[in-house]
């Protein structure tokens, strides 16, 4: 699973992307973000907030309840800001 | 037609080259957004824009083709930069071309209030105090819920 | 900023010179109006545009005060053309600069709407079947009164 | 006085521009209609349909039962039909 972390997401996780194998039973976008905050203290920052974070799944917005599946590609980020 | 892109554009050759040859077309109406030098009442030295290689395009894309649902438009482009922009640089293009006036201001005014609520950009200040992530305006979330269909439009 | 001349005009170029050096426009919002090969369901030729020289001016100048007074616009321009044009030439442009995107874009549709109801031009079509002047359209003025103020705002 | 003729109405009276001088006792816009009607078929023909004519004096929008005088520039034509 391809993870991608945007804007301050990536500042706190240290990361931009990354491949992870969560263990079975990690079946929703919620349950993934509950697993990343196990990993160390920058992605306990990264969704400490959760009500600034967004999720997308194969690059469609999503809620926390959205399933996932081994191969996707789950992306965290802020509130957009564009133009 | 979407396009994004690092480097600069020129609004007026896009909008000669898209309303060419299309003598259907009576108005076009275009959006330029340029980076300003205060934000937040604060000077800035430059923004950076960082975006979703793959999914801005596809928002992009999915935000015009509603456009052209809701508009009879002859035409359109989105053309948006991301990277380190400085004060008087252009952000965005939007132009909208169709037979009618009213539809080309309606469908443009639409495509940027939705982009800028819709499109996966995040956007970075530098000011003398140093760097920092712009949070989302809820104006900007309230400008573009002035064109969601309502409920029973929706159900149609 | 007003213009009424029979030449063209390049909309990128009037774009670039209006925001250059003014770091406080966040959006630039633009209209131009070009000549359609349709009217009415005929293939038209041409159309030539008549103008009162003086008074054009004047009311365009009006316009332009009065779309000031209502919303905060950084700058503004209206060119406006007269004399003969063929299907896809350029006719008008109106071009608003503002910090605040709504207002440009407001501002925009109120100057076109207006001009074309208040500024003292006269159409002109040549079809297969000869010339003829054109007939004002009611959703010309249905168009402007949409930015008439109400009774109790004008009496403030 | 000096008059204007735009559109249809210069293509009626078949001039663009001319000076008049009006008799005494023509004071309003709608007098000196009345007045130029009954200086030809052309004149006739262009203030025979009162409704599609405006006017304007001293390059302001007026009503008919506006004021003029001596030195006026007063011009006639159709709804504007620009852009």
């Amino acid at each position: 699973m391809k993870l991608l972390y945007f804007a301050w997401l990536k500042t706190r996780t240290g990361r931009a992307e990354e491949d992870v194998s969560p263990p079975d039973g990690i079946a929703t976008v919620g349950a993934l973000i509950d697993w990343l905050k196990t990993r160390g203290p920058g992605y306990a920052a990264a969704f400490a907030e959760m009500r600034a974070v967004r999720a997308a799944v194969n690059q469609e917005y999503v809620g926390l309840d959205h399933p996932i599946r081994s191969g996707d590609e789950v992306a965290f980020f802020p509130p957009m800001t564009g133009g | 037609m979407i396009r994004v892109q690092r480097e600069d554009f020129d609004p007026g050759a896009e909008l000669t080259a898209l309303t060419a040859e299309n003598k259907a077309v009576g108005g076009v109406v275009s959006f330029v957004g340029l980076v300003r030098d205060m934000a937040a009442g604060q000077p800035i030295r430059a923004m950076t824009l960082e975006h979703y290689p793959g999914m801005t395009e596809k928002k992009l894309a999915e935000i015009e083709a509603e456009a052209r649902t809701r508009w009879p438009l002859e035409t359109s482009l989105i053309v948006h930069r991301y990277g380190r922009l400085e004060p008087g640089e252009r952000i965005v293009l939007v132009i909208v071309a169709s037979s009618h006036r009213q539809a080309a201001f309606e469908a443009c005014a639409f495509l940027v209030d939705w982009l800028k609520a819709q499109a996966p950009f995040w956007k970075e200040e530098e000011t003398a105090s140093g760097t920092h992530w712009v949070d989302a305006k809820s104006e900007d979330d309230a400008a573009a819920a002035r064109w969601r269909k309502p409920p029973h439009e929706a159900a149609e």
